[in-house]
C-alpha cells in the first residue's frame, strides 16, 4: 500500500440555513479544495460523494454536482451510512491512492438539511425498527447512555454542561462555525430540555454545509508542494448486533474501531494533539474519550473537570468548537473533520490552533438502529 | 386489555407487531415473544427469519417474563411525529438475558419517580396515533404499582 | 492486481409488490447467496449495499440488512447511484479483493419500490434540474431518443416491439421474472402509451427485489471448489456534461464505458455470448447493441431484424429477460444481471441457458441530469 | 407578455428561473439567458456558477436568439405530479450551438403537426401548478405560427 496525501481541503460556513442549495454547497467545497491542491479540476481520477438521500431525496447527488464543473468521465459514487457518509467518502478516495487505483482522487461530504423535508423534527424511525416505532430518536439514546453514565459514575448536567461551554468557546475561534457567543454551566443546564438530561444547548443544531478533500501520492504532494499531511489510519466499521445487557456507557463500535486504527497506524492515544470526535451530544466527549483511551472507563468525569480535554490538557478535543458549535450537517460532518484537522496539521488553524499539532484523530459513528451500539463507526488518523 | 387499548378499539388500529407480542383473547396479560434458537439455544427478540448467531432457521417461540428492571431511561420533550410530549422510554433487562427498549406508560408527573433499576412490567398501549388518528397499539413498560394509568 | 471468482450469488424473485420488506429481500437474497457460496457468514470481510434511499428514505440500510444475520463489525458501506447502485456495490466488492484488501466480500442490491412514497408516479425531478423542473421523466427521454433514432434510422415502432417481445419470450424461461405470457408485435404496438413511441409494454415495470454475490481470490474460489466465475473488468464512470448538439441515438456514457471495459478485460465484441443490458424501456436494445460494437451506428434496426440479438444470433441479449420483463427494481438490477450472468456462466440456468456461454456482459446506467447522457454507468464483463 | 401567464398573475407564482429567462418589462419578447465564459469563450445554458470548462468565475450574459430547430420531441402521457397530460416536450438547438429541453405549448390536438426540424420559438408559459394552484412560469417552445396558443 502507498501512502496517501491531503493535498487540498475545501469547505462552506457551516449554515442554519444555506443561501445554497444541496449541489451548490457541494460546488463551493469542491472549487475551494481544488484551488487549494492548485491541480486542474480533470487531474481528478475518482470522486466519491457522501451525503444522505433518505433525508434530501437526492438520486445521483455526486454527479450533479460534479458533472457541472467538468469534473465528468471518471468513477463516480454516492456513499451514504448516515452521519459517517462524509468519512466514507475520504475512506473511499484514499484506498484508491493506496491501492495504486489512482493517484489523485477526491471525496465530498454535503448535507442541506434545511431544505430537507425533515427538518424540524426529529428523523423518523424505520418502518420495521422496533425501537423506532416506540418513538426512541437519536437525543433521546444518547440521554439514556447520559443517564446511566451519571448514575454509574457521578457526572451531573454540570458536568455534561462542561462539553458544550468549552466547545462553543472553540467555536468563537471558528470563523466558519455557527455560533460566536460564548455559554456558561448555568445557560447549558438550564437551557429548554431535550431528552432529560440533555438540554437545547448540549444537542448539536441542524445544518448545511459542504466540504471536500483531495488527496494523493506522495510524489504529486512533492511536486505540488503541498505541506505534509499524511493518512496513518483509515477505519471503517459496522455495529454488531446483540438483544443481551450491552454496557451503554461504554460505546462498543468506537473502542474495537479506535483499537484497529490505532493498531493500523502504529500509534496511541499517548500520540494524539486533537481529535474531532461524533460530539452529537454534550455527553459523547466524556463516553469517547474513554472509548478512545484517553483515560479509562468512568474516568471522563475527571478527566474533562480536569481540562485534560481542552488546549493545555492531553489532548484537544473538537478544536474546531465540534459539532455542538459547528453544527451536525450530517452527510458532511465525516468530511469536515478531516479538512479542519487538516488545517491544524498544516498549522493553518488560526485561533483554534492546536499548539505543535503532530497528530489528529477523526470520529464518527452513525445511525440508530436497534440491537447495535452504532450502525457505523469511522476514524481517520493523519500526521504532519 | 387495559383501558387504554380498550378505548383505542373505537377507531381504526394496528398491533406492533403480533409476532413481537401477544394479548391473550382469554384476558390473562400480555407478554413479549422471546424466540429461542432450537440449534444454538441463543435467545433473541423481536422474532428475526434466521438466528444471527448460527443461521438455523428453526427459532421457537419463547414466552418472555412479564417484569424486568429498568436499566436506563429517559424523558423525551421533542418527539418524533405522531408521538406525543413529554414522553418516557427506557430499556428493561428481563430475566431471560434480553433488553428491550419502548415506551414508559406513566403520566407527566409521576415520570419523576422513575428510577434506574426499579421494577418495570409489560403491558399493552398505544405507541403512536398518525394524522388520521389511526393507532399503533404495541407493547409498553409501567410500574409494578401503577400499571392501570393511562397518559 | 488479483484476479476475484465469483464464488456465491443470491436472489429473490422479481415481485411486482414484496411480501417482504426492503430488508428481508436483502436478507433472503443474502441468505441464499452465503448458502450458495458454502461459506460462514462470518468469513464475508467487507458489505457493499446499493439501494436508492433517495426513493426508499433509508438510512444506513445495509447495516440494517447484514447485522441481524450476524454479518456486523466488518466494513460496510452504502452505495447510490441510481439504476447502476447494485452494481456499484459489486464494484466495490470486487476491488477489496482485487487490491488484497480483503479475500471475501459481497454486494448486495436491494430495491421495494412499492413500499415506496414514490410508487406510481414518475421520478420527481430535483427542484434545481432545469429539465426535471420542465416535467421531463425518464421515459420521456427514451421516448425522444426513440423519436429520433426513428427519424434517423427508418425504425419504426414494430421495430421497437421485436425486442419486447424477445424479452418477454426470455422471461417465460426465467423462474423468478414477473411475467410469463408471451405477447406479440401488435399487442406491445397497441398498449397504452407511455411517452410517445413508448407505449406500456416497451417500458420496464416497477418491482421489488434482492440480490446478492459474493466475491473471493482465485484459492478460496478453488477452495470451495466453486464453478469458476472471473471478473475480466468492472467498469464504472460518470457521464460529462454539454450543452452542445449531442448525438442522443448514440449512448455517449456506453459508448466509452464499453470501450474500457473491453480494453481493460482484453475482449471484444465478437467474443461475448451474452449481455444483460439496461432495457429500462425497449429501444435501449437498439441503441446499446450498436453502442457496445455488436453492429454499427444505425445498423441495430436491421441487427435486430435479423435475430442478431438473440439465441442463435451473435449475442443473446437479456436471457432472463431483461429489466422489460423481470421488472426494474432499481437499485437491486445492476446485482441482479451478475447474478443471472453467474448462473450462464455456471451452465446452471435452465431453460434460459446461452448454449457454451463463456464470455458475459452486465452493464446498467442510470439518473437523469440534464446536459448528461447519463449520470453512470457501470459494466462488468465475467468469465467462466 | 402571453396569454398564458397574464393568466396566471392572478394567483401565487415563481419564475423559474429568473437568471435562466427573462420577460422584458418593456413588452418585447421573452428570451433564454445563455452564459458566455469571458475567458474560454465557451457558451452555456442555464447560468452556472464557473465555467465547466475552464473554471472562470466570470461569464457574461449572453442573450439567446428566440427561434431555434427541433431535435427530438415526445407526448408524454404519464407525467410527473404538478403537470397535466398530455405533455409535449422537446430539445431544440439554437443557433448559438446551445441545446435546450423545455416543455412545447400547443393543444393536445395539434401535437401531431410536431416534427423534427420545425422551427419553434420561446415564450412564457405556465409548466406546472402544483396542489395549492402555485403556478411556476418558465421558457416553453411554440410553433412559430400559433405562438400565442394557449393549452
Ligand atoms: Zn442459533
Ligand atoms: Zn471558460
Amino acid at each position: 500500500m502507498r501512502d496517501v496525501y491531503v493535498i487540498g481541503v475545501g469547505m462552506t460556513n457551516y449554515y442554519k440555513k444555506s443561501p445554497l442549495s444541496a449541489a451548490d454547497l457541494g460546488r463551493q467545497a469542491v472549487f475551494n479544495a481544488v484551488r487549494d491542491a492548485g491541480i486542474g479540476p480533470k487531474q481528478v481520477q475518482s470522486i466519491y460523494v457522501g451525503e444522505m438521500p433518505g433525508l434530501s431525496g437526492s438520486i445521483c447527488f455526486g454527479q450533479r454536482v460534479a458533472t457541472t464543473m467538468g469534473m465528468g468521465g471518471v468513477p463516480m459514487m454516492n456513499v451514504e451510512s448516515a452521519c459517517s457518509s462524509g468519512a466514507l467518502a475520504v475512506n473511499l478516495a484514499v484506498k484508491d491512492v493506496a491501492n495504486g487505483v489512482t493517484d489523485i482522487s477526491m471525496a465530498v461530504g454535503v448535507q442541506n438539511i434545511s431544505a430537507t423535508r425533515a427538518s424540524g423534527t426529529a428523523f423518523s424511525p424505520d418502518a420495521n425498527d422496533p425501537e423506532g416505532v416506540q418513538g426512541i430518536t437519536m437525543p433521546g439514546i444518547y440521554a439514556m447512555r447520559a443517564k446511566r453514565y451519571m448514575e454509574e459514575f457521578g457526572a451531573t448536567p454540570e458536568d455534561i454542561a462542561l462539553v458544550a461551554v468549552k466547545n462553543r468557546r472553540h467555536a468563537m475561534n471558528n470563523p466558519r462555525s455557527q455560533f460566536h457567543d460564548p455559554i456558561t454551566v448555568e445557560q447549558v443546564v438550564n437551557a429548554r430540555s431535550i431528552s432529560d438530561p440533555l438540554t437545547l444547548l448540549m444537542s448539536c443544531p441542524n445544518t448545511d454545509a459542504g466540504a471536500a478533500v483531495i488527496v494523493a501520492t506522495k510524489e504529486k504532494a512533492m511536486q505540488l508542494g503541498s505541506k505534509p499531511v499524511r493518512f496513518l489510519a483509515r477505519e471503517v466499521t459496522s455495529g454488531i448486533f446483540s438483544n443481551g445487557f450491552r454496557d451503554m456507557t461504554s460505546m462498543e463500535i468506537t473502542v474495537r474501531g479506535a483499537k484497529e486504527a490505532y493498531e493500523i497506524a502504529g500509534v496511541g492515544p499517548e500520540d494524539i494533539d486533537m481529535v474531532e470526535c461524533h460530539d452529537a451530544f454534550a455527553i459523547n466527549e466524556h463516553l469517547y474519550t474513554e472509548a478512545m483511551g484517553f483515560c479509562g472507563h468512568g474516568e471522563g468525569v475527571e478527566f474533562i473537570r480536569s481540562g485534560g480535554n481542552d488546549y493545555g490538557g492531553k489532548v484537544v478535543f473538537s478544536p474546531r468548537g465540534g459539532l455542538l458549535s459547528c453544527g451536525h450537517p450530517t452527510g458532511c460532518s465525516g468530511a469536515a473533520q478531516i479538512v479542519e484537522a487538516t488545517w491544524q496539521l498544516r498549522n493553518e488553524a488560526g485561533a483554534m490552533q492546536v499548539p505543535d499539532c503532530k497528530v489528529a484523530m477523526t470520529h464518527v459513528t452513525g445511525g440508530g438502529i436497534y440491537g447495535l451500539d452504532n450502525a457505523v463507526c469511522t476514524i481517520h488518523i493523519l500526521s504532519r | 386489555m387495559t383501558e387504554k387499548t380498550a378505548k383505542a378499539d373505537e377507531q381504526e388500529q394496528v398491533i406492533f407487531h403480533p409476532d413481537f407480542f401477544k394479548i391473550p383473547e382469554d384476558g390473562s396479560k400480555p407478554y413479549l415473544v422471546g424466540l429461542k434458537c432450537r440449534n444454538c439455544g441463543q435467545l433473541w427478540f423481536p422474532k428475526l427469519p434466521i438466528c444471527p448467531a448460527c443461521w438455523s432457521e428453526t427459532l421457537d417461540e419463547s414466552p418472555m417474563e412479564r417484569v424486568g428492571k429498568l436499566y436506563t431511561y429517559t424523558i423525551m420533550n421533542v418527539p418524533q411525529p405522531g408521538v406525543k410530549a413529554p414522553l418516557a422510554i427506557g430499556y428493561v433487562d428481563f430475566p431471560n438475558g434480553i433488553r428491550v427498549g419502548a415506551q414508559i406508560d406513566v403520566l407527566p408527573d409521576q415520570m419523576k419517580n422513575l428510577r434506574i433499576g426499579m421494577d418495570l412490567q409489560v403491558g399493552a398501549g398505544v405507541i403512536r396515533e398518525d394524522k388520521n388518528g389511526k393507532k399503533t397499539i404495541s407493547y409498553v413498560f409501567r410500574p409494578l404499582a401503577a400499571s392501570k394509568g393511562g397518559k
